[in-house]
């Protein structure tokens, strides 16, 4: 029990993606211009996540070792179809923003690292958790980078606006290149405080 | 001629794919440590996003399109690009083992490499001509390179620069990359 | 009925003809690797920090498999690889003293004399093409951290008196610090060694009583005290050897700067 | 690789691209009809709205799909009709037809009033005229008003073509397009006018 609980924490804070874990991020940068589409592709990764954590651990046995990547990414693609086309169907607004951003989740180093350094080897209830942390952690810093781009960038937040009037927005942080800055900036404050964890542990080590 | 040559230079520099458009983002922060490994990388990249986005091209206009399953392009496409990936692989350790140890890690990394997948998807969304597909592969994929190459250049000199130990690596790379696309970003009036 | 079938034809078609050619090249292109390579690499701790003199754990793997290094080539491993690496190659491995890096210099701020004031790049590698570094000892230690900026396990600080600290816990003797250090002050020594002379100058007695007050002069005296000979003079510089020294310290009195010093804390 | 590992990927791969494209087609089917309601809701409600009035069902779901000729490589062309209705009787429909433009073709959504088969309205829903000169041409009241209060089987060429409505000065090819789209609405209109009314 205990081991569930671990691997499902782990994707919230310790490997949380993508900050401490870094992988994922074609996706990260280009959708956090607002939080609506961020929370969509979230919902989309953690939907593929989970159907592709839980297939790969099934068919684990069956796989032969040489063409395991070309399985998985069946199984994965196939997951990213099925929510293509639950957007369009319910979503159709959503869809249109997202665009060619949810065929690339397909792509996205996560969802395949998560089955090769994971599902592959853990029981399929093991896979689940690892798959719904990872998710929900995934969605979560999505979330936490888009709003934080859309407040300074645009000053409304979902939409409604949170700043006041004489804020007039600081567009560079929407553009492709305040992404970059911006996520930047965020993984060097994860650092100070991981830094500052580790001190503290090696100090209790130390001691 | 001429307008190839303008379309080539939009995609190389103008919306280029990696600060502009974001695709291809992972292995770009994984691999511009140094110079040899982005060069190994954008070579890479130029060889099998060629490969890949004529290949993809085909199978979708002589395989989707007639029998109307252009919703299957995702798992079409994706399945061609890794079994292409570990063709090159195998191909390659047989016929240039040099050239495959240089590459090596690169190549599985290829796979999951936004670009080469999103440059097909795009092709086939902006409806090219398979020249025009082609050209728009090789260009991307230079672009690619360039950007790649500038900012390994640029991330070797922090080995050795006064970078405080919270910002190496990751983010001192983004805060880079950041930076260079704004240069790229000033030329989006030109095309 | 038309379009499911259509799907599943086309899909696992293309996954046929794929997998089919792919099963061609495996067959046409076949180059044999021999799999244990793989398993040892497995064992090994994957940092590549090059500790064992090949680019990388796979290369040491290749290297194990093929004869030319030993299980205990891993120096970042330690024992518990050495063991493992030496049970798939099926061969006994005698488990190898562990190496830590020790440093070479003692001519902190106070010490050592300064020929300039450097504010260039705080780089050691940096500060050695400014006309070979401002301390006046030309073998000392610049202190500007390059080795605690290249450790990959984190092992080495700055100390406050501009000299570098080994912290032996974490240090895996992988060597690193040895190669990036313009000047090779941190050396590999064995664990066990029991006293060493910190210090890596080869000049002239009285040219480093004028610049540093702890180095070394070359005066021979604690040669002369060490009763199982294992002191030698190599260009004014005494070197304790490992094997013969007992750490009996009666070179420790006779040393006028203290320069020769007992390891076993 | 013995040929047996050989043999079994390309089984097992064969057999999960397989299954995952069955899978992925029986998902398709059933969400064919939302995609399409979708679809039709997003681009063409707008046009619709704009010249659909007075009526209290949802023209989007009440809606039939007729095929209506066939384009250069075969295909069907398929028009689909919108029903508006007002205490569940008819009182518009409406359809769209497309006209060779500048760039491309001109989608026009054209509104009938039935019974007395009037034109009751047009609007532009897709085209890729140059913004500033056919775009605007599509989107001025006053050309795109000359079509409402037709009658079905009026001239809807340009007055220059002997027609009885005048171009959008500037941008010929644009308003011209326009009105060979109705043109050729109409036309379907009158061709398949006992399927739409059946």
């Amino acid at each position: 029990m205990s081991r569930i609980v671990e691997e499902f924490t782990k994707g919230l804070w310790k490997e949380i993606p993508p900050f401490r874990f870094v992988l994922g991020l074609c996706s990260v940068l280009a959708v956090t211009t607002s939080v609506e589409s961020a929370v969509g592709l979230g919902g989309g990764v953690v939907f593929v996540l989970i159907m592709s954590n839980v297939l790969v651990s099934l068919l684990r046995k069956i796989i032969p070792d040489k063409v395991r990547i070309a399985v998985f990414i069946v199984i994965i693609a196939s997951g990213v179809i099925i929510v293509e086309l639950a957007m369009q169907a319910y979503f159709y607004g959503l869809f249109q923003v997202l665009g060619i951003w949810i065929p690339l989740i397909v792509v996205n180093c996560l969802v395949l690292g998560r089955a090769e350094a994971f599902a592959r080897k853990e029981s399929v209830v093991l896979a689940l958790v690892d798959a719904l942390g990872m998710g929900i952690g995934f969605t979560m810093s999505l979330t936490v980078l888009a709003s934080l781009r859309e407040i300074i960038g645009v000053g409304t937040w979902f939409g409604i606006s949170v700043m006041p009037e004489w804020y007039l927005g600081f567009p560079y942080i929407i553009k492709p290149a305040g992404a970059f800055v911006c996520l930047g900036g965020i993984l060097a404050i994860m650092n100070v405080v991981s830094a500052r964890l580790d001190a503290k542990k090696r100090e209790a080590e130390a001691a | 001629m001429g307008d190839y040559l303008l379309f080539m230079l939009s995609a190389i520099i103008i919306n280029n794919i990696l600060l502009i458009k974001f695709l291809g983002v992972c292995p770009f922060i994984g691999v511009s440590g140094s110079m040899d490994s982005a060069i190994g990388m954008a070579a890479a990249c130029v060889f099998v996003n060629v490969l890949a986005t004529s290949l993809c091209w085909m199978v979708q206009m002589f395989v989707l399109e007639p029998l109307g399953l252009e919703y299957i392009q995702t798992l079409a496409f994706i399945v061609v690009i890794a079994a292409l990936v570990q063709l090159v692989e195998i191909v390659l350790q047989k016929v240039a083992p040099p050239l495959y140890r240089a590459l090596g890690i690169y190549l599985p990394l290829i796979t999951t490499n936004c670009m080469i997948f999103g440059v097909a998807v795009l092709n086939i969304r902006e409806e090219r001509g398979f020249i025009d597909a082609v050209v728009y592969a090789f260009s991307t994929a230079a672009g690619f390179s360039i950007a790649l190459i500038l900012l390994a250049s640029i991330r070797e000199r922090f080995a050795i620069g006064r970078i405080p130990k919270v910002l190496q690596g990751f983010p001192s790379g983004l805060i880079t990359a950041g930076i260079v696309a704004l240069s790229f970003y000033g030329l989006v009036g030109l095309a | 009925m038309g379009p499911i079938l259509s799907a599943v034809v086309a899909m696992g078609g293309l996954g046929l003809v794929l997998s089919a050619a792919l099963g061609v090249a495996a067959k046409v292109f076949y180059v044999y690797v021999d799999p244990k390579i793989g398993e040892v690499a497995d064992v090994l701790p994957g940092a590549n920090c090059g500790g064992c003199g090949y680019a990388g754990c796979n290369d040491c793997a290749a290297a194990m498999v093929a004869g030319e290094a030993a299980p205990n080539a891993c120096k970042a491993g330690g024992d518990s690889v050495t063991q493992a690496a030496a049970a798939i190659l099926g061969i006994s491995a005698t488990a190898a003293e562990r190496d830590i890096a020790k440093i070479f210099c003692r001519g902190a701020h106070g010490a050592a004399e300064r020929k300039f004031i450097y504010s260039g790049i705080s780089d050691c590698r940096a500060a050695m093409q400014v006309s070979g570094g401002d301390k006046s000892c030309s073998y000392g230690c610049l202190g500007l951290g390059t080795c605690v900026a290249a450790c990959p396990f984190d092992a080495l600080s700055m100390g406050d008196d501009g000299l570098p600290v080994v912290d032996e816990r974490f240090c895996t003797g992988c060597g690193t610090c040895v190669s990036v250090c313009p000047r090779h002050i941190p050396q590999l020594i064995k664990e066990t060694q029991k006293a060493a002379t910190l210090c890596s100058s080869h000049d002239l007695g009285k040219i480093v009583k004028a610049i540093c007050s702890v180095g070394c002069i070359g005066c021979g005296k604690c040669k002369k005290a060490c009763p199982e000979k294992a002191i030698t003079i190599t260009k004014f510089l005494s070197i304790v050897d490992h094997e013969k020294c007992n750490g009996c310290g009666k070179c420790f009195e006779k040393c006028p700067t203290g320069v020769i010093q007992s390891l076993v804390a | 690789m013995s040929f047996r590992e050989i043999l079994s990927m390309i089984v097992v791969l064969a057999v999960v691209s397989g299954v995952c494209g069955g899978g992925l087609a029986v998902v398709k089917m059933q969400t064919a009809e939302q995609i399409e309601y979708q679809k039709i809701k997003n681009i063409k409600e707008p046009a619709l709205k704009a010249i659909l009035s007075g009526y209290d069902n949802d023209p989007v779901t009440d809606r039939i799909k007729l095929v209506t000729g066939k384009d250069k490589k075969g295909k069907d062309v398929e028009t689909t009709v919108f029903y508006a209705k007002k205490g569940g009787k008819v009182i518009a429909v409406a359809f769209e037809a497309y006209g060779g433009g500048f760039e491309g073709n001109v989608g026009i959504m054209m509104a009938v009033k039935i019974p007395d088969e009037v034109l009751d309205g047009i609007a532009a829903t897709t085209h890729s005229e140059t913004p500033s000169v056919g775009g605007v041409a599509l989107n001025s009241p006053d050309f795109m008003g000359q079509f409402k209060g037709k009658s079905v089987s009026d001239n809807f060429a340009l007055s220059s073509g002997g027609g009885a409505i005048n171009g959008y000065s500037g941008a010929t090819v644009s308003s011209e397009a326009a009105t060979k789209a109705v043109t050729s609405g109409m036309e379907i209109f009158k061709k398949f006018k006992s399927e739409i009314l059946g």
